[in-house]
């Protein structure tokens, strides 16, 4: 186990470049590198030692390299005082990270055909997904969308990588117009997938899983909860989840996610505290007996 | 030649003087990971209540800038747990445990203290008086001085003798001396300063209050000041009280600046978010701070900032001590 | 299409919300080398007082995280030479005076009320209620609302009842909202929120307070939480009270965030001594985020953080609507 | 006047160099370099835009050139978090400047003989100076002095610029061992100097104008008193000073100053209120008749 507990490290920026509408800021991080398992992500404190900004910012890991001891590449679009921070590093400036953080996707122990569904610079966790299940010869297809065709992110990677790649746009400027999930159906019914894999906004990740139940494969989420340290001590990014023993709880999903099991999280109660939760307000501890079990939201 | 380091804190002696604050460390796993939790002086949990809790709504912190608004809402798994699994665990990784306890009522409090008692290991216990009063509409035992020194009155009757009770103050209080002196004198053996400040933020594109619930608490090197100037405060009002200081420790030169204001203990919390090694960083920073001044002990400057001014004060006026380096 | 950004303060009309906050701007004549002050919605003076006043010794500040400590002491000229010099300059540039006025008595404060009244050209009267009480050793007039409210009540008084009276306020006292209704009820148009915070630093060089004197007032974006929290509780109290909101405002975000909270206007302070272009800034900025969210007037806003939360709420709890830009 | 008014800008860094032990820094400022008389200084933002750093850094301007329309070099030693944020500047960085801040060295009228006293860095506004003198057919004599060799700045360029240059160092590895006050006497009855330009620690402009008024001699001194805004509305910078009408107040050193005829600062008093000062504790308005005409303190 303690071969994969994070580290911190001071990592030299090797280049920044921009893919599609997003920077791209590779890193030498060996000590990331060679821990990383897909799904990992890393936190980056933001702004230098005189920094007013105290929180650490997460990003999914989009390649892993061996170059120079290892390296970790992660996309991102300006969004905030962070990420305007981050556009403006140059090659050799060094940046505070820490990682490989959270649990990572489960991998099927068999040969299975995975379908994998990213929106926006959620995409990005997958690409290092689908070598890992290609390795393992899975089946891969890709579905990704945005809100416009610049947003949609490695297009190119996805055809190189997957069987096949189905592109969606809100507005209709590259591939089918619309969301991941009008053309999701079609991908798992002529793909014969067995498994979701998916990333992106918590709307989006509720109805992939929703289209995941109505045809009875799993589906292994992403969610993206506001992170503060990403380590597990600050209890700001939780999300209410039906853990294997029926009973809600508030879990962190720096640590005990950011995957979880699509059909385990109460997409309908994320931002609030369910009155069922474990320790909500007027909750009793109940035994075993008089608990209903649930399997999902 | 290394300083000493040791501090006390009442009867109690700690290797060195970094701590964890409460609710910023968990109960010491997660830090385990970045360094080894026996180097520090103690390790603060998060408060624990009776029964489990499940806190707050998300969204539960805003950045602000040098701090951060929050409202966890105390969440945890309830003083059973605790006790079995977590506290355990820090004691086997030879970590110093101070528990950090909250309720609803002095009665909760009482069953925490009584239950920590029965458990072997706790080094000291504190009393978050930051949390609601169920009895008062939720107003918290820190804004009645009264509630205050009843709740630290239960606590130290059920505590056993050689575990040191600390009691938790925030610095929003109408009188912040005269409530140290209340709980000083329920039997608090010293006090924590100093709990978060009472803030808010909008969201500029929600439009809406940035936390759940509106109102969080603001911590982070943003209220460094708030904090020192209470410590500097109780310190001034009761010097023979230890304290530990808290709220915005960065680096060893903070952490310097408690212990100059009177503080026996620094405890470092949301500058952990941050950086997950900071306390062995800021103990380093300490340390180097002392050599750097040829100070042998870091007792001895326990409230040095309330001496009366010496010829390097002096000095001071004519241009500070600037003209040093040149 | 440009917003309208006129603000209503009690009777008065200024041309844009942003103002500067007492003692941040002098009394224009600086920050007039780097903008045109008839630009900004009006200037605030520093503090004028009966006399002349040397105010504290130095060092007055010192730097801390997002924020600085101050104590100047009210330094100036006395408003002798503030109407003889100060007064009619700024006028003759076209700027809006709000003159802020303190005083060791109801009576200084009502004597600067009456000459302020006799003369021409003033918007507004501004009560810093953070003097201190002569009678009372020195507390602070806005740590007691009977001493605060005979202060307002003087000023009010003696005041042309043309020219609105807004008594400034502070963070720390033991109940704000009873404060600011107190003042309100003896005659005060309109509250200023919030002053500095009580803080402190140690110099870790000289191992001395970092301000002489000791105590200082914390002020910059550090506080911002802690005066929005402000604004926010007292404009829900008394929501038909004009606010002018301020503490470390240093974007136009961050004075759209104190109008969401409930202010009508918002001042700028510290940030000016970062930025002296800071106001006209500001103004750009907010007038652009209003021009982003597609709203027309300014004076829409005011509150608008209190509303009960709409649809884009609850698209907020299903994960923010940072799936937008995607 | 309003030509001379100060102007804020972004200025490109140019370069970024080592003078002695001291950071050098050259900024494209043409508004600042085309107002600049010696003695005024620059006011720097320091840590970008999410800075927990709100104060302005003053600087004294220790060069002006004409290239690319104007360039402004400070000197600085790494003292605090400020200036290890600018000794970590590159060239192509932004900074925000303002200048020329304060009253400039009044300069004589006619050719006298000028001597030219700097510690430390406080030597840095001097040599401007010395080159305005210089056009203006004075003789310049410098001594520079130190704590050590590697601190005593601009050695060379005092040589060439001036008659005599004598330099000081309180651990005696370079120049004379000792103060700048120890060899400042000689200096003056040598060069039969007319009057004294002093910058340094308040310590040793104390020292340096005592000297000038022993030998009858006017003392322009520069202060460095803690600064936040440079520009004159923060009132952090006070130094008490005897005015014209013997009157001492607390005058600004950023707008009022930085340059003072030494004998009207009260040395002795910094750091107070002198209880003479006026608007001090118990201060009355006096008449002029009852008031005692002081010229120094
Ligand atoms: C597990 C995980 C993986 C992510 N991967 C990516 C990625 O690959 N590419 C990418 O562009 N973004 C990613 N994000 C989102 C990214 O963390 C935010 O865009 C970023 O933190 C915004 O920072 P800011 O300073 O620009 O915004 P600000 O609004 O200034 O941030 C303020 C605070 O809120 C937090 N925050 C704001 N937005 C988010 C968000 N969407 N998710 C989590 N925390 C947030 C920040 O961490 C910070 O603490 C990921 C988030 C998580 C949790
Ligand atoms: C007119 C004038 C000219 C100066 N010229 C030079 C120069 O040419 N080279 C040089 O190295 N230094 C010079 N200084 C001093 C320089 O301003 C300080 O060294 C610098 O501000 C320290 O910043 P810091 O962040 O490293 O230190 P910190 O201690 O972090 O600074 C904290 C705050 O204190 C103020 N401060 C600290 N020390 C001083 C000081 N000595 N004088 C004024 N304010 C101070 C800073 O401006 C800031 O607001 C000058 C100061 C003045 C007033
Ligand atoms: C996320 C978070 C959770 C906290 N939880 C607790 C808690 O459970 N009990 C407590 O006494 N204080 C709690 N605090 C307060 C801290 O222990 C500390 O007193 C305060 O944050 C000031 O220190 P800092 O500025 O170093 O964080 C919490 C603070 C934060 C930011
Ligand atoms: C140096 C300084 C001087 C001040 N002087 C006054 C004053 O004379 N009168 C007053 O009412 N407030 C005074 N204030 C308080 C400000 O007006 C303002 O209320 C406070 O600083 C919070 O705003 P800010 O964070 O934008 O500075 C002063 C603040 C500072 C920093
Ligand atoms: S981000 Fe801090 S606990 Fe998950
Ligand atoms: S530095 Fe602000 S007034 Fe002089």
């Amino acid at each position: 186990m303690s071969d994969f507990r994070p580290v911190q490290m001071s990592s030299p920026v090797l280049t920044v470049r921009r893919v599609d509408s997003y920077h791209a800021i590779t890193v030498v991080a060996p000590g990331v590198a060679e821990r990383f398992r897909s799904g990992q992500f890393i936190a980056i404190a933001v702004g230098g030692e005189q920094s007013s900004m105290l929180l650490r910012r997460a990003f999914a890991v989009h390649d892993v390299k061996p170059d120079y001891g290892g390296t970790v590449e992660f996309l991102f679009a300006v969004r905030g005082k962070g990420t305007a921070w981050l556009a403006e590093r140059r090659s050799r400036d060094l940046l505070d990270i820490i990682g490989p953080l959270g649990k990572p996707f489960p991998l099927p122990r068999d040969p299975v055909n995975c379908v994998l569904v990213g929106g926006g610079y959620g995409s990005a966790p997958l690409f290092p997904l689908a070598q890992a299940l290609r390795r393992r010869g899975c089946r891969v297809d890709f579905v990704l969308g945005a809100a416009s065709s610049d947003k949609v992110l490695g297009a190119m990677a996805a055809r190189r990588l997957a069987e096949t790649a189905t592109f969606t746009t809100e507005d209709g400027s590259f591939g089918v117009r619309g969301r991941v999930t009008d053309a999701l159906g079609q991908v798992i019914e002529d793909a014969r997938s067995d498994v979701v894999y998916t990333c992106g906004p918590m709307p989006m990740l509720r109805e992939v899983t929703a289209l995941g139940v109505r045809h009875d494969i799993p589906v292994q989420a992403l969610v993206e909860e506001t992170m503060a340290c990403g380590t597990g001590v600050c209890m700001s990014c939780v999300v209410p989840v039906v853990g294997g023993d029926g009973i809600t709880r508030m879990v962190r999903s720096c640590v005990d996610g950011p995957v979880f099991r699509g059909e385990r999280i109460r997409f309908d109660d994320v931002g609030t505290i369910p009155f069922d939760a474990l320790g909500a307000p007027g909750w009793k501890a109940r035994t075993d007996d008089d608990y209903p079990a649930r399997e999902a939201g | 030649m290394t300083p000493d380091l040791r501090v006390r804190l009442g009867d109690i002696e700690l290797a060195n003087p970094i701590m964890t604050a409460a609710g910023c460390a968990g109960s010491g796993r997660e830090l385990a990971q970045f360094f080894d939790i026996a180097r520090i002086g103690a390790l603060v949990t998060k408060s624990v209540m009776v029964e489990p809790r499940a806190g707050r709504p998300a969204p539960r912190v805003a950045e602000t800038p040098s701090g951060m608004l929050s409202a966890v809402g105390f969440q945890g798994p309830g003083i059973e747990v605790f006790l079995q699994r977590d506290l355990p665990w820090l004691l086997s990784r030879g970590g110093r445990a101070v528990v950090s306890v909250a309720g609803g009522s002095p009665q909760e409090y009482a069953e925490l203290a009584r239950r920590l008692s029965d458990a072997s290991g706790v080094t000291m216990i504190e009393v978050n008086l930051s949390s609601p009063n169920l009895a008062e509409r939720g107003r918290h035992f820190a804004h009645d001085a009264g509630a205050a020194a009843r709740v630290v009155n239960a606590v130290r009757a059920k505590t056993r003798s050689d575990i040191p009770v600390f009691a938790k103050l925030s610095p929003d209080v109408p009188d912040l001396v005269a409530l140290a002196q209340e709980c000083v004198a329920a039997g608090a053996d010293g006090l924590s300063m100093v709990n978060t400040v009472r803030g808010m933020a909008i969201d500029p594109v929600t439009m809406r209050p940035a936390v759940a619930g509106g109102v969080g608490g603001l911590s982070g090197p943003a209220i460094r000041p708030i904090a020192i100037a209470c410590v500097y405060e109780v310190h001034a009002a009761l010097p023979k009280v230890p304290l530990i200081g808290m709220g915005g420790v960065r680096t060893g030169s903070d952490a310097l600046e408690f212990v100059l204001a009177g503080a026996s203990a620094v405890a470092v919390g949301t500058v952990i978010f941050n950086d997950p090694s900071a306390c062995v960083r800021i103990l380093r920073e300490f340390e180097q701070a002392l050599v750097d001044r040829g100070v042998g002990r870091a007792a001895d400057l326990v409230g040095a900032a309330h001496r009366p001014p010496g010829p390097r004060h002096d000095d001071d006026h004519r241009g500070r001590p600037r003209g040093e380096g040149r």
